[in-house]
């Protein structure tokens, strides 16, 4: 932290206290307010989907199926795949971070469409009431895959109920993916040129493209999977010469690059860590964000690496393999450009960057891994065990995660005006690392030795190496525990962290902690690149005033 | 165009040209959305109607090629009333406003009460996949399989459906938007609403446009 | 087994060949994981922040660095691309020899069916060193057949044929997983496969597992389905002629041709009238529903079995298939 | 910037093209062109949504931006079919079942 923290004063008035009462939350359209329902909300269907996994890890400690049925264990990882991935990680960075600081990053006041940000909330909140009525009424057992004909015919749980909550929720993303294109293209401040965005606006930006050329169709797929179940239609059925591997075709197509929605904002939030821990531009800034959008774009092309032996012609197998290898490599670029930022850099090692630098480790080996699962022949065998499992743990939770949580904590002063507790915050840090590698990485052995995912019960060879995750998985879900104690206090007790503890330059830190519901008095003109920390000039002009940088 | 004080400027924007341009970018995203969400479907179609043909040719057959054809002059013709509605609202001519929105709504709801006859005479003549489909094929499609035509019906209430979903959506608008009209609210500098939502009807007139000869036309020689 | 297992056995003949594509990725893997996080730790050392307003020295990039970092990833990945093609395409493709057995999955079984005719649930039974096909479909829902010491899977298919073949190398009991979720007893849905030497198979073949080598049942369904009546080759038939139908191009009235393999003879029977040949009516009465799964596959291995005909053979041909190997 | 607006002249214009290419679309459906016939029908749905999309919906007259959305949303679209078409054309190219 910079010395500036130690005089500054908590503003008197701003977003949180400019309006008060429930109601002014329920009915705001200040995207910074947004960000924090979407905070919170999230962070509860991450607590239940955490204690769905906690569920799932315990029934694994032995071999038999003793803890669960076997209906319930099915339940279990379904609820978990499910809102981890559409109620926790496909929004959390995106519209919690972006949400917040996106326009602040940009100079503009708002969103460009302030009402339908509020909408999308409330679409996320109304798609999330319909899972977690599918989950009160008893759940469902389909994979987060909903695979036909198993889901459509032969399951006997709450697949309609969930179908439905899923299928609103994707319009939240596509609501919140169109409203930070139209920012992007049409609010920037004067001086804001496309060079000079940081590069968090970038990698946002590519994800919303994802949002809206890839949502809307497994929002169709999931569509026609429940009026399959309902009204009987039969477009993926088997039993009418219906071709189930259709659904996948689907599916897939958006869940591929669904999955470059989960970690590109992560990538942005990590390319301004490193940048502000290393006071330093981001090395090679044009190549990292024109691989934002060549992943963007290439992920698209890459879907069937799912589905190698699904059924699917193995010409197609062919050119989607070498695709998602040619897809790794902005991927590739990325991590390296980033490592090289500390070079000749000024490194510190505040939390947020302990959080960066983990991802840094551990998205390498979930990539790596990625890339394996990518070669056909390797594919065929560990296709549908734990080695999969493991992997998108490693990209999910070692990426996605690590980056929300270095920029929660990096951000983090920026929302509430306060700083938590520096000390706790490392221990939270190291004991998420620590816990995490220790859960996932057996997943790769055990998964290379066959055993098969979504499994209740499995032979005695097996065990080791799953006493062991579900020991990680305790250390993990204590790591993940801690800073909600921790970041709760520090909202009242918490040090006064001033505008810009980190010494970072960034619009977001001229402006007040926590910033005044309007950003800024007047629209900022820009007049340098997002990450002069050489030059120590003011780089951003107030009209009448200068905001000062570092 | 002035930044101070324009009557449909929201706090956020710098000027109302940024905020017109937003609205229209916003809305052909949105529209390029609705172009996959109907194209899953498309593709579905491709992949049956290259795999069973002579099911598809049958099921044409079955679809009342009349009503159909009526039922693409009327959107057509309400493309042209909402084109010519969003003019009037360009020009600020308020009664014009009011008269294209209806009408563009009377064919619209023209296009829908069509739409229901066709659908229950599906119903009487059990085409209704499910349970109780069942398909009489004539002449050379007596021996057309049950499923494959049931396919074909599914894919035909999916699209169709799901297009008429989006028309009722868009008459639904237009009721809303009848009262502003009627006081005046559209203006030459502030008619974003108007035209966001012509785009829209405009693209579900597209989407019909190509299910007309999809659905209606094979094989009919 | 015993001590902690690391790598399951190599028991087939691709095993090999995929744990080879696995170590040349991990000692990739290795090298990228450490030299970022070696860079990373140097880095974090040598240029820690020593006072609070310092700030790093601008580097904006460096061309040669970052062609480096792009060209050489792309490059092992294109190799492991080829590589692990190639492996795929071992894989895929049966040797011509391959004996074929029947498999079908269905909410929580696997039913498997031997050449001889020998049927088994949850277990197969297979000679070591013999080239071993696999035709598998589901009765209800997608199921995986996955052999983790083979290293070898296939999704199996309601309403259509896939295939796996392997050869086993060495004798011994390993698992056989169903890798597909498909409902509650997914985990339970698997059982063993046995690889024993030759005889013991053949002596195990004779232990009295009863059942007929799927071509004769075949042969007796293709007369008491009253197939026969109409596909009795000859001008007189109805039907078109099916000896050496299997692999040979078929015209089709929609004017396409078409390559026979096992999905088109299923429709064919299921569905007859989905792709009529040229120059019949469609006649053809559909079988949907009337046969089970195993009673479609002894027909279609039936229907395989019948070689060209030269000349204009006619009816003793049909009445009189060929003989084949495997006894009861 | 003004906007553009058009003269009711080319609405109708338009109007009655997208009538007159019905009518067409509805007559050759009963003439046997064979493969043709599919070509045909969709080579003038195109032009029709061509027109809707440049006149009713001012394309024509929009930025080059709003011409990016619509190109590329298509193309995207024209992705879609093409891979997963791939798939269902070169089935059984191996001659091996369900590769
Ligand atoms: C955040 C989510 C995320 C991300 C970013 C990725 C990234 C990648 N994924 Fe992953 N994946 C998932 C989430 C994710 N995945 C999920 C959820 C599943 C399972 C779904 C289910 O079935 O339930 C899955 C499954 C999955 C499969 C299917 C496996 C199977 O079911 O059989 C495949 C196969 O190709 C794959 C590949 C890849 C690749 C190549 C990348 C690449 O983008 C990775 C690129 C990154 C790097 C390569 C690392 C950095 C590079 C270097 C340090 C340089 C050195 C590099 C080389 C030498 C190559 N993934
Ligand atoms: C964002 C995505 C995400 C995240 C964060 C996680 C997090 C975790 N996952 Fe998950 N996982 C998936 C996405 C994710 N997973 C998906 C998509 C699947 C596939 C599903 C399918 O097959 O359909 C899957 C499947 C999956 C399996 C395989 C199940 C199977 O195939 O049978 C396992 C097994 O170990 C597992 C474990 C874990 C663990 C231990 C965590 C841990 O990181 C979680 C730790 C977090 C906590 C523990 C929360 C902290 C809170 C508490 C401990 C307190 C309790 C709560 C209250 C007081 C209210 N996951
Ligand atoms: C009523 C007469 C009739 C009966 C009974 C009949 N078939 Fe056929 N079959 C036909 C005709 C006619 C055709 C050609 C038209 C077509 O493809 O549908 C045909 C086509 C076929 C084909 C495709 C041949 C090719 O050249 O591509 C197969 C395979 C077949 N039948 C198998 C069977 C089997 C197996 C049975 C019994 C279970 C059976 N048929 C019973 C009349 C019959
Ligand atoms: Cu059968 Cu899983
Ligand atoms: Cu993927």
């Amino acid at each position: 932290m910079s010395s500036a923290a130690a005089t500054a004063e908590y503003p008197k008035k701003h977003y949180l206290n400019a309006t008060q009462g429930i109601l002014s939350w329920l009915l705001t359209k200040d995207h910074k307010r947004i960000a924090i329902l979407y905070l919170v909300s999230v962070s509860a269907f991450f607590m239940l989907g955490g204690l769905m996994a906690m569920l799932v890890r315990l029934e694994l400690l032995t071999p038999a199926g003793d803890l669960l049925g076997p209906d319930s264990y099915n339940r279990a990882f379904t609820m978990h795949g499910v809102l981890m991935v559409f109620f926790f990680l496909l929004p959390v960075v995106p519209a919690i971070l972006g949400n917040f600081v996106l326009p602040i990053m940009i100079g503009a006041k708002d969103l460009a469409f302030p009402k339908i940000n509020l909408l999308s909330w409330y679409l996320y909140m109304a798609g999330g009431s319909f899972t977690l009525y599918a989950m009160a009424q008893g759940g469902v057992d389909t994979g987060w895959t909903f695979y036909a004909p198993f889901s459509t015919t032969y399951s006997n749980s709450y697949v309609m109920a969930t179908a439905i909550g899923v299928f609103i929720n994707g319009f939240s993303s596509i609501l919140t993916g169109l409203n930070f294109i139209v920012t992007v293209h049409r609010m920037r401040a004067p001086g804001m040129t496309w060079f000079r965005l940081p590069l968090f606006i970038w990698a946002n930006y590519a994800t919303s493209l994802v949002m809206i050329l890839g949502t809307p169709v497994v929002a169709i797929a999931i569509a026609l999977i429940g009026l399959e179940r309902v009204v009987g239609l039969g477009i993926f059925d088997p039993a009418r010469g219906g071709d189930p591997v259709l659904f996948q075709h689907l599916f897939w197509f958006y869940s591929h690059p669904a999955v470059y929605i989960m970690v590109l904002p992560a990538m942005g939030v990590i390319s301004e860590l490193m940048a502000t821990f290393s006071r330093k531009s981001v090395f090679g800034y044009r190549l990292v964000a024109f691989s934002s959008i060549a992943i963007a774009v290439l992920g698209f092309l890459v879907w069937g690496h799912h589905m190698f032996v699904s059924g699917q012609s193995v010409y197609t197998s062919v050119v989607f393999s070498v695709l998602t290898m040619l897809v790794a490599i902005p991927s590739a670029i990325k991590v390296f450009n980033w490592s090289t930022t500390m070079y000749e850099g000024s490194v510190s090692y505040d939390t947020p960057m302990l959080y960066a630098l983990g991802f840094l480790g551990l998205f390498t080996i979930g990539g790596l891994t990625g890339v394996m699962l990518a070669t056909l022949g390797f594919d065929i065998h560990v296709h549908d065990t734990y080695f999969v499992v493991a992997h998108f743990h490693y990209v999910m939770v070692g990426g996605t995660v690590m980056a929300y949580l270095g920029g929660l904590h990096y951000w983090w002063p920026k929302m509430f005006g306060r700083m938590y507790p520096v000390f706790w915050s490392k221990i939270s840090a190291m004991l998420v690392f620590v816990g995490f590698n220790l859960t996932f990485f057996p997943q790769f052995i055990v998964g290379y030795l066959g055993m098969p995912r979504r499994y209740w019960q499995y032979p005695d060879e097996f065990q080791i190496w799953n006493v062991l995750s579900t020991a990680g998985a305790s250390v993990l879900g204590v790591g993940f525990l801690l800073p909600s104690f921790y970041l709760l206090w520090s909202l009242k007790y918490g040090k006064v962290a001033g505008p810009n503890p980190w010494g970072a330059v960034g619009l977001e830190w001229t402006t007040p902690s926590p910033p005044p519901t309007e950003n800024f008095e007047s629209i900022p003109v820009v007049e340098g690149g997002p990450y002069d920390y050489a030059t120590g000039e003011k780089i951003f002009v107030l009209k009448g005033k200068e905001a000062h940088v570092v | 165009m002035s930044d101070v004080a324009h009557p449909g400027l929201a706090h956020h924007f710098e000027s109302y040209e940024q905020q017109r341009q937003s609205a229209s970018l916003g809305m052909w995203v949105f529209l390029a959305q609705e172009i996959m969400f109907f194209g899953g479907m498309f593709l579905a179609y491709m992949v049956y109607r290259s795999r069973y043909p002579l099911a598809f040719i049958a099921g044409s057959h079955h679809l009342d090629i009349g009503l159909g054809a009526f039922n693409t002059a009327v959107l057509i013709g309400s493309s042209l009333t909402m084109a010519l509605g969003v003019r009037a609202a360009q020009l600020g001519r308020r009664k014009a406003v009011v008269l294209f929105l209806i009408l563009t709504l009377i064919l619209g709801s023209i296009f829908l009460v069509v739409k229901y006859f066709e659908y229950s005479e599906k119903w009487d003549h059990h085409l209704i996949p499910g349970k109780h489909f069942h398909f009489e094929g004539e002449g050379k499609f007596a021996e057309v399989p049950q499923g494959p035509m049931q396919i074909f019906f599914s894919l035909y209430f999916a699209m169709t459906g799901f297009h008429a979903l989006h028309m009722i959506v868009g008459v639904i608008l237009i009721l809303y938007m009848l009262r502003p009209a009627w006081q005046g609210k559209y203006t030459p500098e502030n008619h974003n609403y108007v035209e966001g939502f012509g785009l829209y009807w405009h693209f579900v007139d597209i989407v019909w446009i190509f299910l007309f000869p999809l659905l209606y036309l094979i094989g009919r020689h | 087994m015993s001590g902690i297992p690391f790598f399951p056995y190599q028991a087939s003949t691709v095993a090999g060949q995929v744990d080879a594509l696995y170590f040349v990725w991990l000692a990739v893997s290795a090298v990228f994981s450490l030299l970022i996080a070696g860079m990373i730790v140097y880095f974090m050392v040598r240029f820690k922040r020593k006072s609070e307003d310092e700030h790093g020295r601008e580097v904006h990039g460096n061309l040669m660095l970052e062609i480096a970092w792009s060209g050489i990833p792309l490059v092992i990945c294109l190799a492991m691309f080829f590589w692990g093609t190639k492996v795929f395409f071992d894989v895929s493709r049966p040797p011509a020899d391959a004996v074929e057995y029947f498999v079908t999955g269905k909410q929580w079984m696997w039913k498997i069916q031997h050449p001889s005719g020998a049927k088994e649930i949850n277990d197969l039974h297979v000679p070591v060193g013999v080239p071993v096909k696999l035709t598998m479909t589901s009765e209800d829902v997608i199921h995986s057949f996955f052999l983790p010491s083979f290293r070898i899977k296939q999704d199996v298919l309601p309403g259509r044929y896939t295939s796996l073949w392997f050869e086993a190398t060495r004798p011994g009991k390993y698992h056989i997983f169903c890798a597909e979720y498909c409902g509650a007893e997914h985990s339970r849905m698997g059982g063993s496969v046995y690889v024993m030497p030759k005889e013991e198979y053949e002596a195990w073949l004779s232990g009295g597992l009863a059942g007929k080598p799927p071509v004769v049942a075949g042969q007796e369904l293709f007369s008491t389905m009253a197939c026969s009546t109409c596909h009795m080759a000859g001008p007189a038939s109805r039907g078109p002629e099916l000896h050496g139908l299997f692999g040979s191009d078929v015209q089709l009235a929609s004017g396409r041709t078409i390559k026979v393999d096992d999905a088109y003879l299923r429709e064919s029977i299921l569905t007859p009238t989905a792709k009529v040949v040229a120059g019949f009516e469609p006649l053809m009465p559909t079988y949907q529903g009337q046969l089970t799964e195993e009673q479609l596959n002894s027909l279609i291995a039936y229907i395989k079995s019948l070689p060209k005909l030269e000349g204009a053979a006619g009816q003793q041909a049909v009445a009189a298939p060929p003989a084949t190997g495997g006894e009861g | 910037m003004s906007v553009h607006v058009s003269s009711v002249k080319t609405y109708t214009l338009i109007f009655l093209a997208l009538m007159v290419l019905t009518a067409i679309t509805v007559f050759v459906a009963y003439l046997d062109l064979g493969a043709l016939n599919n070509v045909v029908m969709l080579t003038i749905a195109v032009a029709k949504a061509t027109l809707v999309v440049l006149f009713f919906m001012h394309v024509a007259h929009a930025t080059k931006l709003i011409k990016l959305v619509v190109v590329s949303s298509m193309f995207w679209l024209l992705l879609m079919f093409a891979f997963t078409m791939s798939d269902y054309l070169t089935r059984g190219w191996l001659g091996v079942a369900g590769k």
